[in-house]
């Protein structure tokens, strides 16, 4: 008995010296949702360090109303539920008015749920499914819809390539599914074929089989997207089964950036040739800050819209002259025709139901171990 | 369905899944418990071998040699830190499951903390795929299946021509009498632990090379070595070969087989092609794991 | 007060996963059965619940129960190889069976909107209550619910039925020998364990109102073992306390970011390392956990 | 009571029991002696279900029961003990009794839970019934003492117990006496036979001791390598050559 | 000096005891049997003999070298063997393999000799090498058991049942068997449940019951004693 109530003890006094931690300090206090362990956890250094380096600049230029702002990361685990426990633990400790990040939509959307009914803003960042325009007015996405992808990848690929049979393969979650419709969807408006549409589950190690699937039918061109891992087993393994000769059958990625990043790196003899959508360039001026401060080049884009999340917070806050959410809010619809910002080509503003309009899609093929413009 | 690539195929993922699942039922053999931190070992092996490669740029091949040497000092380490603990005091088979289930949580997070979760490759180019019979494979691949082959005819002669082998298929039979030889039972299963995490680390830098090495790679390729490991018969080491063949065979054929003919009945129907999902791939690995534990709950090969 | 809400929110989230920690010390800590598969209840309960009151319009009340019930009927297809599989070969085929259910709720998209899961899951009672009120007065729901299962399975496992489990146990063949139908008695306890694995599914259901498979993946499973083994086998007392022990340890690891010099990254690695740790030193040293297992006496 | 025909068991190559025919009358003590290995537990466990047999025929009552599972067996009123007893480690003494308990209302879910009064009554019942047998079999001191602390002999007598708790029409007894002291031993068998005398119960008893057996024994089968070689009243079968070449080697 | 000594050995499994104090002793060159009835805790005393259950007090003194707490493997070195009663041989080995075990901790020189002898020995495992010890009968196997135990050239050979299992000719030829082993220079502890062929072989006898001594004297004593012979030996 003694045992327990000493260990009891000892977990509660951690909390109770957590909550007194959190909640001190005069600061203007964003939250930042980070997939840092499980699945995704690849990208998450980036994705830090995007918020991380619009919270240095924020500062720099004098803060939120003369307050300092500080962004506190938490863990989402790519998971739904400790993604929730990050988010009440943000609202309820830290007493966070403001939220960004989030990765995964399957993680993102109960939480955007939960901000709406709280009254907190959530500035969405790489999450791209429709469903978050329906959610409420809280609720902000930083990336350009599905909707606007799947348009854009198939303009690419029926246009490049001339030919009309297709055959897909997207990842099974709320992010790949969505893409797949809107490419389907798409591709059957162009009057194009689907042969084959391969889903394949996450972290396995070898897709051999579905790739051995994808090319039954003998389709003439590829439509994919994956996570780095998976892009780069799928490429590897591709490649080495003869099915990732791009002058027979061209492969087309909606996804460039998250999809190759590591792979481009570590194989770029296979992936030569293959084209897609990149959602970039970041702005140079993030690009060299980031490699000025990781000193490296970042994996993801999907990083600058963390960093364009921040900052256009705190512009609307200061633009407000308020830290209440219902007021930046309304100033997120007024700064964003003057927001320059650093990811999917610059252009910031937002739509009915607080979603990306103009966000602009690079074409780009893989030459030399670089994404480079097509 | 182009069977020379299918055929391929499993002879690829059966080399690798066949030197993880030895090590797992010489485990199960002689201690009777299931070792879920077995592919965990291997991984620790295969990231081992990868410092060995890219950071002290030792050769790949002594790199992996080496790093089976280190992992099969810690697989004797654990044992004896924890296993042979639960041993003493008589703990159940279950006791030193669940125990192996811990074990597996932390060691895969500790590699986490050490290398992080970023996905790490060994030195070694690209490969050009040969085609042979209509079918590629590459160097790589014939380097995987030879090794695989090799590994399992030197563990045949281990077991049956070596006094080490035989003194462990001894144990495996009545671990008592074994004692009353004048086997020392502790030294045997430390060498046992040895030569299973050595193993596994073989199979696991297969993997890694094959296709991608990460911390947390041991958990997302445990059930397909623990199928193949009970499909052949749980405590049999060819068994555990044939299990892997026939997993992988299953896993690359289901996938590309077109139900439609089965179900048109020869023009009764006409229904056009039916395939089973590829989201499915992961259940079929489970699927076939339950039927046979349902029909055949010994396995393919009955243990001796 | 944030704070307290906070709290609320970790009371509920604990609450539900006692449940689930309870349903499985039914089966490991009482019948013997070694089920890896846990996770599957809790999907089957979330699932049937909320895709009844979405998309069929069903009350919440009938919802409840019928995903007590499928969540039941499927505790009754796990026992089904009990009677031919070892112990540890039925562990292995129920973490099958959990991955495979979960699959299931991933690939028919048709039925459970696949990744995208389920939206939209309405609060219960939402008009009844203040808004400000709602998160207490779903803690004391919870509450009520654990109390029930408590008598509930506490009155199961005093009775002779309960006698009948642990004797299963403890020795199988001396069961069979006394004339006791042990394979009917198995199915009997993975029922029950389903069904109270069905609740726990549609009040999580129905608090996070929204629920994807990425909800159930294995891991859900291994810290609901954790529970079980910190808090101890054969009580439900250990089975709330360990459920109380480890999401505080879980979620009290996010705050030990602000004292410890480690990235985020490292510090969940550490969180697991440690969960993982003490699974093992629990096994060692306090194998019974921390309550132990009571002896019936009577006088 | 029990009529076993032909029956015969295989385990690989051995035979253990070879064209096994006996029969054991209504109220009678029955014994059933053999060297180590002959075969008698494994008849045990094929009788008691535990074995499938591989031919032959078993008659309980008229009714046929091979091929029938353990517990249906046991429910017919044909219980066993085992040879080495068998004590749920976590059960104290008093649950062991209760839990052999016959038709114990509790042992559904359902009425576990919703006819508590009567379930309760039925167990205050079975209580005071083992109680009375632990007293009997002088373990009431040790009734709320965990099955699996119990010394081999105890384990023995627990055994019993649970299958008197039972009461059963007809109980096999593999060594019942094997561990236990002389004394209680003694005990033991004056309770068996008043139980047969009082209750009309048949016994079916594997001993070693040939002094119980000829004690309260009306009738005693012996086997060897799976064979009966012989059968009769104690008397006759410690004048039966066979018998002593076989079993009693050279004496 | 006795070769071996038993001094009141309390052991048993977990915590139930199921040797209360036993005291036996062996003289170089004896044969002697422990008889009692079953759960006398005849098999116990053998395992705390070899280790197997090491002892809550009490002493095994061997060679007149304080053995109690070595692990079985280490007793067989020092010249203690042991064939356990049924399971006595490794079913999926083969005869030769079986042998090899037997003297694991031999050199391969004498190893060879060794096995060379178990053959000249027992000419039907030299016909049978090469199968597998499932496929012997059982006086076939339990031949293999004792050349196997023979393997190490112990100085004292524990039998438990020897002739459990076997038919009265065959357990002859068993009993024959340990005869001449004696006759090498062996000394033998046989357990036996029912005891009259080892009895006559034995110089010495103990009775065990309820994990005591009950009785030892000369194996005619015990032959002849009418009390032990109503009580233990079926007469």
């Amino acid at each position: 008995m003694r045992k327990y109530a000493l260990m009891l003890a000892i977990t509660i006094m951690c909390l109770i010296m957590g909550f007194g931690v959190a909640s001190a300090a005069d600061t203007f206090k964003i939250g930042g949702l980070v997939p840092i362990t499980g699945t995704q956890a690849v990208m998450a250094e980036d994705l830090s360090t995007g918020l991380k380096l619009a919270e240095e600049e924020v500062n720099a230029a004098g803060g939120v109303l003369g307050m300092p702002v500080q962004v506190i990361i938490e863990d989402t685990e790519t998971r739904p539920a400790p993604g929730m426990d990050a988010a009440r633990k943000l609202i309820d400790v830290d007493k966070v008015k403001v939220l960004t990040g989030g990765f995964s939509s399957g993680v993102s959307l109960p939480i955007a749920k939960l901000c709406q009914s709280k009254g907190i803003l959530f500035v969405v960042g790489p999450p791209t499914s429709p469903l978050f325009a329906d959610v409420g007015d809280f609720v902000f996405m930083m990336d350009v819809l599905d909707k606007f992808k799947g348009k854009e990848i198939v303009d690419f690929a029926v246009g490049d390539s001339g030919k009309k049979k297709f055959g897909l393969m997207f990842m099974n979650n709320a992010f790949g599914m969505a893409l797949r419709e809107e490419t389907i969807n798409n591709l059957k408006a162009q009057g194009a074929e689907v042969t084959t549409d391969v889903v394949y589950e996450l972290n396995k190690v070898d897709y051999k089989a579905e790739l051995q699937r994808l090319f039954a039918k003998k389709p003439e061109v590829i439509i994919g997207t994956w996570y780095a891992k998976e892009g780069m087993v799928t490429a590897k393994q591709a490649y080495e089964m003869g099915f990732l000769e791009v002058n027979k059958v061209p492969w087309y990625c909606p996804e460039m950036v998250s999809s190759y990043a590591t792979a481009v790196k570590e194989i770029p003899d296979a992936l030569e040739g293959v084209k897609g959508l990149t959602p970039l360039p970041p702005g140079l001026l993030y690009t060299e800050k980031f490699k000025k401060k990781m000193g490296r080049d970042p994996i993801t884009a999907y990083a600058a819209m963390n960093y364009d999340a921040v900052i256009m917070i705190a512009m609307a806050a200061n633009f407000a002259n308020s830290t209440d959410p219902a007021k930046i809010r309304d100033a997120l619809w007024k700064i964003d025709d003057f927001y320059r910002g650093q990811s999917t080509g610059g252009d910031k503003r937002f739509v009915g139901g607080g979603v990306q309009g103009f966000g602009k899609y690079e074409r780009t093929i893989i030459k030399g171990g670089k994404i480079v413009p097509y | 369905m182009d069977i020379a690539q299918i055929l391929i195929n499993t002879l690829v993922r059966a080399a690798e899944l066949s030197l993880l699942a030895i090590g797992l039922t010489m485990v199960f053999d002689i201690l009777k418990f299931a070792n879920f931190a077995h592919t965990d070992y291997a991984v620790l092996g295969a990231l081992f071998a990868y410092v060995f490669n890219r950071i002290l740029g030792l050769n790949l091949f002594l790199a992996i040699i080496l790093a089976a040497f280190v992992t099969g000092w810690v697989g004797i380490l654990i044992d004896q830190a924890i296993f042979k603990r639960l041993r003493k005091i008589g703990a159940k088979p279950v006791t030193l499951m669940i125990t192996s289930m811990g074990t597996a949580i932390a060691l895969r997070n500790l590699m986490r903390l050490i290398w992080t979760s970023h996905t790490k490759t060994y030195a070694i180019p690209l490969q050009k795929p040969l085609e042979i019979l209509g079918a590629r494979i590459t160097p790589l691949q014939i380097g995987i299946i030879v090794v695989g082959l090799l590994s399992m005819i030197a563990f045949h002669l281990l077991l049956h021509r070596t006094t080490f082998g035989k003194a462990l298929r001894a144990i495996s039979d009545n671990s008592d009498l074994a004692n009353a030889c004048a086997i020392d039972s502790e030294k045997m299963i430390k060498r046992m632990w040895f030569l299973a995490s050595a193993y596994g680390v073989i199979g696991g830098s297969m993997i890694a090379m094959e296709h991608l090495l990460y911390p947390r790679l041991g958990f997302d390729i445990i059930i397909p070595v623990f199928c193949a490991t009970i499909l052949g018969g749980i405590g049999n080491p060819y068994g555990a070969m044939l299990g892997a063949l026939t997993l992988a065979f299953a896993e690359n054929l289901i996938l590309a087989l077109d139900l439609a003919p089965l179900i048109n009945l020869g023009g009764l129907f006409n229904v056009g092609s039916i395939q089973i999902s590829t989201g499915y791939k992961p259940a079929i690995s489970f699927m076939i794991l339950i039927i046979v534990l349902l029909f055949k709950p010994t396995g393919i090969l009955r243990k001796k | 007060m944030p704070i307290i809400n906070f709290i609320i929110y970790l009371l509920t989230m604990i609450g539900i996963y006692s449940l689930l920690a309870m349903s499985l010390n039914f089966q490991v800590g009482f019948t013997g059965l070694i089920n890896f598969g846990q996770v599957a209840f809790f999907c089957i309960g979330a699932y049937t619940s909320s895709l009844l009151v979405v998309n069929a319009g069903v009350p919440v009340v009938v919802a409840f129960l019928v995903a007590m019930a499928l969540s039941g009927i499927f505790g009754y297809i796990m026992s089904i190889p009990t009677k031919s599989l070892k112990s540890d070969y039925w562990a292995i085929a129920t973490l099958a069976s959990g991955e495979i259910v979960r699959l299931v709720a991933l690939n028919e998209a048709w039925l459970t909107a696949g990744p995208f899961g389920v939206m939209g899951i309405p609060q219960i009672l939402k008009d009844l209550i203040p808004k400000d009120a709602y998160p207490v007065f779903y803690l004391l729901f919870v509450i009520a619910c654990i109390i029930m299962v408590y008598i509930f399975l506490s009155m199961l496992t005093n009775s002779p039925f309960g006698r009948n489990l642990k004797a299963i146990r403890d020795e199988e063949e001396l069961c069979l020998s006394l004339g006791k139908d042990t394979q009917k008695l198995k199915l009997q306890a993975m029922i029950v364990a389903g069904t109270v694995g069905g609740l726990a599914g549609s009040l999580f259901a129905f608090y996070i109102q929204f629920i994807s498979p990425e909800n159930f993946k294995p891991i859900e499973t291994f810290l609901m073992w954790a529970m079980i083994i910190v808090g101890g086998r054969g009580n439900f007392k250990g089975a709330i306390i360990g459920a109380v022990v480890i999401q505080l340890f879980n979620v009290s690891t996010r705050f030990l970011g602000n004292y410890v010099p480690l990235g985020s990254d490292s510090m969940a690695a550490l969180r697991m390392t440690i969960i993982g740790v003490l699974i093992i030193l629990f096994l060692l040293f306090r194998p019974e956990g921390l309550i132990k297992e009571k002896k019936k006496v009577y006088d | 009571m029990l009529t076993i025909k032909n029956l015969e068991k295989r385990f690989g190559s051995l035979r253990a029991l070879d064209d096994v025919s006996l029969e054991v009358e209504d109220d009678s003590i029955v014994g059933l002696i053999g060297p180590n290995g002959s075969g008698k537990t494994t008849l045990f466990n094929v009788v008691s279900g535990f074995y499938e047999k591989d031919g032959g025929e078993v008659y309980f009552k008229g009714e046929r029961i091979d091929g029938l599972p353990p517990n249906k067996i046991a429910k017919k009123g044909l219980c066993r003990t085992f040879q080495v007893s068998k004590a749920p480690e976590k059960m104290t003494v008093l649950e062991n009794m209760l839990l052999a308990a016959k038709r114990q209302l509790g042992e559904n879910p359902f009425s576990a839970l919703f006819m508590r009064p009567r379930v309760q009554k039925s167990e205050k019942a079975n209580l005071d019934m083992a109680l009375e047998l632990l007293d009997m079999l002088q373990l009431s001191q040790l009734k709320n003492d965990y099955a699996g602390d119990l010394s081999g002999g105890q384990k023995k007598l627990l055994s019993l117990g649970r299958v008197f708790m039972l009461k059963p029409d007809m109980i096999l007894l593999d060594e019942p006496t094997a561990g236990v002291n002389p004394t209680l031993r003694v005990q033991l068998m004056e309770a068996i036979r008043q139980l047969q005398k009082m209750e009309r119960k048949a016994f079916f008893i594997i001993e070693h001791s040939m002094k119980v057996i000829s004690n309260i024994c009306d009738k005693v089968y012996v086997l060897n390598f799976g064979k009966k070689i012989a059968e009769g009243t104690p008397e006759e079968i410690q004048q039966n050559e066979q018998v002593l070449e076989a079993y009693l080697s050279g004496a | 000096m006795p070769l071996l000594e038993v001094n009141d050995v309390v052991s048993g499994y977990g915590r139930t005891d199921v040797l209360h104090g036993v005291s036996i002793s062996i003289e170089r060159d004896e044969i002697v049997t422990i008889i009692g009835p079953n759960g006398a805790g005849k098999s116990t005393l053998f395992k705390t003999i070899m280790g197997y259950l090491i002892p809550s007090s009490g002493k095994v003194i061997f060679s007149e070298e304080d053995v109690t707490r070595l692990k079985p493997n280490f007793k067989v070195e020092k010249g203690i063997a042991y064939v356990p009663q049924l399971d006595n041989t490794f079913p999926s080995l083969t005869i030769r393999e079986n042998l090899e075990m037997g003297g694991f901790s031999k050199d391969s020189e004498a190893l060879r000799q060794g096995i060379e002898i178990a053959y000249s020995t027992f000419p039907i495992l030299s016909d049978r090498r090469n199968q597998r010890a499932r496929t012997l009968s059982g006086g076939q196997r339990q031949m293999l058991a004792m050349s196997m135990a023979l393997m190490t050239e112990p100085a004292l050979l524990l039998l438990d049942e020897p002739s459990a299992g076997l038919s009265p000719k065959v357990a002859d030829e068993v009993f024959n068997q340990i005869m001449s082993l004696h006759q090498k220079g062996i000394s033998i502890l046989i357990i036996e449940q029912d005891a009259y062929r080892s009895l006559n072989i034995s110089d010495r006898g103990y009775v065990l019951a309820l994990g005591q001594n009950h009785f030892d004297g000369s194996a005619d004593t015990i032959l002849n004693d009418p009390q032990i012979k109503e009580a233990f030996l079926g007469g």
